[in-house]
């Protein structure tokens, strides 16, 4: 009698189960797609499938692959319940592997989705995602070449008034009434840097007025490539002036590649010879703020210009004049007027019009609700 | 204008640092957004987690960057997370590795396990960029020369996707670096502590997300002490630079106010 | 030979570059890898042949006898200690280690902290509220200061941290922005111009 | 011999032979700092041979000639390009080394382009806009609205101080002068924030001489 309570008790339960297991339909995970990952090295496949009915039993999936006929191996761990994805990166390229989704309950049953078509992982030679970046630099490489093709032909490229400029001529004249030097430092900046590149060509238009007026132009270097170049461009300055006469190499001399070192050797020049101006235009890091400071203890008019951002409140402080940023680049053009600098500088305010446009018209659309600015903008990872 | 002697000048910064720092002066220290958001990050990150610790900083930050980067390698020995020590400057390895090795001893973490030491490799960005797909690749083996196959907790760690966060406790431009070329190439997460002269220039990457969170200078380093619970130097060099800035300001305000007066007698 | 080759040099591995960054194909990939390496393998002579630079400056100074030509003894004596107990045992040797921790860090911590003296002599001397534009700076920088230290906040009821937070949140980070915005073009299109062989003052001068 | 205490008062001799360069100029501080000089050199040198030369091109190339793997002769082509740079100590062949700072700059160009633009002009502008998403979605407060406003404004602004190819005149000339506001407020931030660093140095140094030095404080 109990036996056959047991029995009945066991087959009533199994009963229940695979009731329940009906009822709640632990259905196979459906729409099983699997396709090589796109814009990779092909290093992957992306399998998606679609998400469980809300109560329907399932308590998580196990991605199953196999190659063509061979044995099913499973990828990866044991996917939580909601997880519609999957990125195999454990494949060999030129492989194809056929994938199957099985979806477990937590009574442990488990339902096999059917099996894919085989992928194969594929290389990709472009990034679609990054189109609209590619189509920016292309845009803006475009814009600044033809700035500089056009201001090569020939065509007039405004330049507005850059303030501390008008200063240059006022700080030379002052050293000539005064009988005293100029002190330029093209800062602690390497050949390649663009703000050395700007302060070179600034100096080679100061060179020339110094040249004019026979006033005496001392540059203390701190990189030895650089002095090369420095003393090139004076020496032209001075040659096309007609005064090859009034140029003097060694006014234009190394001091050391140590940043401390150059800084007191500088500092010791303005304490020394108190030129009656002083201009800092180039790369400088902390020992702006010694130079500038001696500067201004000896009375020098001083014109600064830098693009190192940390060093700019310094400048600003101690100096009567400071080029911000940019701006050093844009004086360099501003004085010498070479169709190069002026064609890419106007190329770069195209670029700022496009970023004005774009921040505009995003603020408009962000607020009607349309995010595609912002979309286009999104990182690509 | 009165134009005293420098000299002055600086006798007086040196009182105001001294003067403070015998008498010990405790200041109570509250705790900005975004340490809070750096500690929470670190905080929520489970036990077994990666953190990589960039100490791209030379001697002339040690006083910013190492209290700062003591406490949060506290923090992760206390809950169980690894760090994997790194630098992209050249005059960092020493400072860094005397610094790891002091903190775990302190906490008990074992090397090779708990934490790594890679060491130093030259060009900051080919570096970061290398470790993107293997970190192998660029760091055949830790500071010590052991090979990096041989180290335990690398056996796991490949690349950036098995690194939970990266921090960066930086002195220059490296932090845009990171930003540049591991956050938006590679999708890393990061966080930074900056010496207080590049502060100001963090705060646009703070706010797009593309930094988790900041520690501002020996300012941060006291918060972050605060938080961690473990008061050290950053919270006994806050109050004395507290007396400094005052006479700093101080000198402004009398200097200008000296203008001023000057300005009005000549007119 | 002298300016065309390095003009195509510079050219092709700028492009090369580009376009790894574009195409995710496994290929592309080990070339940027490999390429990466080569920029860390080249760099080290770089360093080397400042040294040499270094090296020449100081025996010519010790040859003319210049002023303080004595000190470049002390340069040589640094520079070949360093590299002999480097090279021969080491950087992880603790002779080494001895050596940095007592005497290169000291003197490089040192060195930068003289500028908190320069910064208080300028805070008296040369801060002045000359125009509305250097007022600004200087009322955010007391601002900035006084935010930074907790006696700020207990001077002011903790307004000055929170001020101070403000500042760097809003205007700070516009003007960085406009800042970064507008050196990030000036960065491109300079890398623009040196790809395309524009721009070729690094060149130096010469044929 | 108590090696940590020697260091202890050579680090103290040095940092205040350092120091006394503001009484002024003197042997003690140029001692130093031609010593400092030398000394970070070596330093450089020394660290770029065993973390820089001997793993990135020593180690594959010497693979390569045992056999262990033929790619790393590869390794052949930068180490060339490395040695162009000593065409610089001979005169007549100064010209080689534009081959290397060729290739190092062509590379830098390159690797610069695509990412600058993401990272800061990409990432920067979208940052810029993504609070007004807020605002339409209605999450943000009245406050959080004001200064989404600001930023704009003040982006705009600098942007207009550094435009250079129009007369600042008429509302131009109004928007610049509201950008170089913008701008020395975040001048000053830098100010008030390099202060801290600076004087966080010195406090560290002074730290060091009376605390581990001279042993004043406990």
């Amino acid at each position: 009698m109990i036996k056959i309570i047991q029995w009945l008790a066991i087959c009533l339960v199994l009963c229940l189960s695979v009731g329940t297991a009906f009822s709640q339909g632990l259905a196979p995970p459906s729409n099983v797609t699997a396709v090589d990952t796109p814009n990779d090295d092909g290093s992957s496949i992306t399998i998606t499938w679609d998400a469980a009915v809300e109560g329907g039993g399932i308590s998580g999936y196990q991605i199953l692959r196999r190659i063509a006929d061979g044995e099913l191996e499973a990828v990866g761990d044991l996917l939580p319940v909601g997880t519609t994805t999957y990125v195999d990166s454990g494949i060999e390229q030129g492989t194809a592997y056929a994938y199957i989704v099985r979806a477990l309950s937590e009574t442990e049953a488990t339902v096999d989705s059917e099996q894919t078509a085989p992928v194969e992982g594929k290389d990709e030679w472009f990034h679609t995602g990054k189109i609209p970046l590619f189509i920016t630099m292309l845009l803006f490489s475009a814009a600044i070449v033809w700035n500089i093709y056009s201001a090569r032909s020939g065509k007039e490229l405004f330049v507005r008034r850059i303030p501390g400029l008008e200063a240059v001529d006022e700080a030379i004249g002052r050293a000539t009434e005064m009988g005293r030097s100029i002190l330029y430092s093209t800062g602690l900046g390497g050949v390649s840097g663009v703000a050395t590149i700007a302060s070179m060509t600034i100096l080679g238009q100061v060179a020339r007025r110094t040249a004019d007026y026979e006033t005496v132009l001392r540059v203390p270097c701190r990189d030895p490539i650089v002095l090369n170049v420095v003393r090139e461009m004076v020496k032209t300055a001075y040659l096309e002036e007609g005064r090859p006469d009034a140029y003097n190499e060694d006014d234009i001399f190394f001091i050391t590649e140590s940043q401390f070192a150059y800084a007191a050797g500088v500092e010791g020049m303005m304490l020394r010879e108190k030129p009656a101006a002083i201009f800092l235009q180039g790369t400088f890091y902390a020992e702006s703020l010694i130079l500038a400071e001696t500067g201004n203890s000896v009375g020098a008019i001083q014109i600064a210009g830098t693009d190192s951002e940390h060093q700019l409140p310094f400048f600003i402080a101690a100096c009567d004049y400071t080029l911000i940023g940019e701006e050093l680049y844009a004086a360099s053009a501003y004085l010498s007027r070479e169709p190069m600098l002026l064609g890419s500088l106007r190329g770069q305010d195209w670029g700022k019009i496009l970023i004005f446009t774009a921040i505009v018209l995003g603020v408009v659309l962000e607020l009607s609700g349309v995010s595609w600015i912002t979309m286009l903008l999104q990182r690509v990872s | 204008m009165p134009n005293i002697d420098r000299r002055i000048v600086f006798i007086l910064v040196a009182l105001a640092v001294i003067i403070p720092m015998l008498l010990s002066v405790n200041l109570p220290v509250s705790v900005s957004e975004p340490t809070q958001k750096f500690y929470d990050y670190v905080e929520a990150l489970p036990a077994g987690s990666t953190i990589m610790v960039a100490f791209d900083y030379g001697p002339s930050s040690l006083a910013e960057l190492n209290p700062m980067a003591k406490a949060l390698l506290k923090q992760c020995f206390d809950s169980d997370i690894r760090v994997i020590g790194i630098t992209l400057v050249v005059d960092a390895p020493t400072l860094a590795s005397a610094l790891i090795q002091e903190v775990a001893a302190e906490k008990g973490a074992v090397e090779g396990e708990d934490y790594v030491f890679l060491g130093f490799r030259p060009g900051a960005v080919q570096v970061i960029l290398g470790m993107g797909t293997d970190i192998a690749s660029v760091y055949d083996t830790d500071y010590n020369g052991t090979a990096i196959g041989e180290i335990p907790m690398m056996q796991n760690i490949t690349n950036y996707d098995q690194i939970d966060l990266l921090v960066d406790f930086a002195s220059s431009d490296t932090v845009e670096s990171w930003i540049i070329y591991a956050n938006v190439q590679y999708n890393q997460q990061i966080a930074a502590g900056v010496t207080g002269v590049i502060i100001a220039q963090m705060f646009p990457y703070l706010q797009t997300g593309q930094l988790v969170g900041l520690l501002s200078g020996i300012l941060g380093a006291a918060e972050y002490e605060n938080l961690v619970g473990a008061p050290a130097k950053g919270m006994k060099w806050i109050n004395v630079e507290s007396f400094v800035h005052l006479l700093i300001v101080g000198l402004v305000i009398i200097g200008n106010i000296t203008y001023f007066i000057h300005r009005t007698r000549e007119e | 030979m002298k300016r065309q080759v390095p003009l195509v040099l510079c050219f092709v591995f700028g492009i090369v570059m580009i376009f790894t960054q574009f195409s995710p194909h496994s290929f592309s990939q080990w070339t940027y890898q490999e390429v990466i390496s080569w920029a860390l393998i080249i760099g080290p002579f770089a360093l080397v042949l400042a040294t040499v630079t270094l090296i020449q400056t100081h025996t010519a100074r010790i040859r003319r006898r210049t002023e303080h030509w004595q000190y470049s003894f002390v340069v040589f004596a640094g520079l070949i200690i360093m590299v002999l107990i480097g090279i021969f045992l080491k950087p992880q040797n603790p002779m080494f280690e001895w050596l940095y921790n007592n005497v290169q860090l000291p003197m490089d911590a040192t060195m930068f902290s003289l500028l908190a003296f320069f910064i208080a002599s300028a805070a008296y001397r040369a801060f002045r509220a000359r125009t509305f534009e250097a007022s600004l700076l200087l009322i955010t920088a007391l601002i900035v200061m006084m935010g930074n230290v907790p006696i700020g906040d207990l001077l002011s009821n903790d307004t000055a941290s929170k001020a101070r937070q403000w500042i760097l949140d809003n205007p700070n980070l516009s003007a960085r922005r406009g800042i970064i915005l507008g050196v990030s073009l000036g960065v491109i299109s300079q890398s623009i111009r040196i790809i395309l062989g524009i721009e070729r003052s690094y060149l130096g001068g010469g044929d | 011999m108590d090696w940590n205490l020697i260091g202890i008062w050579v680090a103290a001799f040095l940092t205040l032979s350092i120091y006394s360069v503001l009484y002024r100029d003197n042997p003690f501080y140029r001692f130093a700092e031609h010593l400092f000089v030398g000394v970070s050199v070596g330093y450089g040198i020394v660290l770029s041979i065993y973390q820089g030369f001997i793993p990135f091109a020593w180690n594959p190339f010497f693979a390569a000639v045992t056999g262990e793997s033929a790619i790393g002769f590869i390794k052949l082509i930068p180490i060339c390009i490395g040695l162009l740079f000593f065409a610089r100590l001979s005169p007549r062949h100064t010209w080689l080394i534009r081959y290397p700072i060729a290739i190092l700059i062509g590379f830098g160009a390159g690797v610069a382009i695509p990412n600058v633009l993401r990272a800061n002009i990409f990432e920067q502008t979208r940052g810029t806009i993504a609070p007004f998403a807020e605002i339409a979605a209605g999450t943000l407060s009245g406050w959080g609205i004001f200064e989404a406003v600001l930023m704009v404004v003040g982006v705009i602004c600098t942007l207009t101080y550094f435009f250079f190819s129009v007369e600042h005149r008429g509302p131009v000339k109004w928007l610049s002068k509201v950008g170089i506001a913008f701008l020395m407020i975040g001048f000053g931030s830098a100010f008030g924030n390099t202060v801290m660093g600076r004087v966080a140095l010195l406090i560290q140094r002074v730290d060091f001489l009376l605390n581990d030095w001279l042993n004043i404080i406990s």
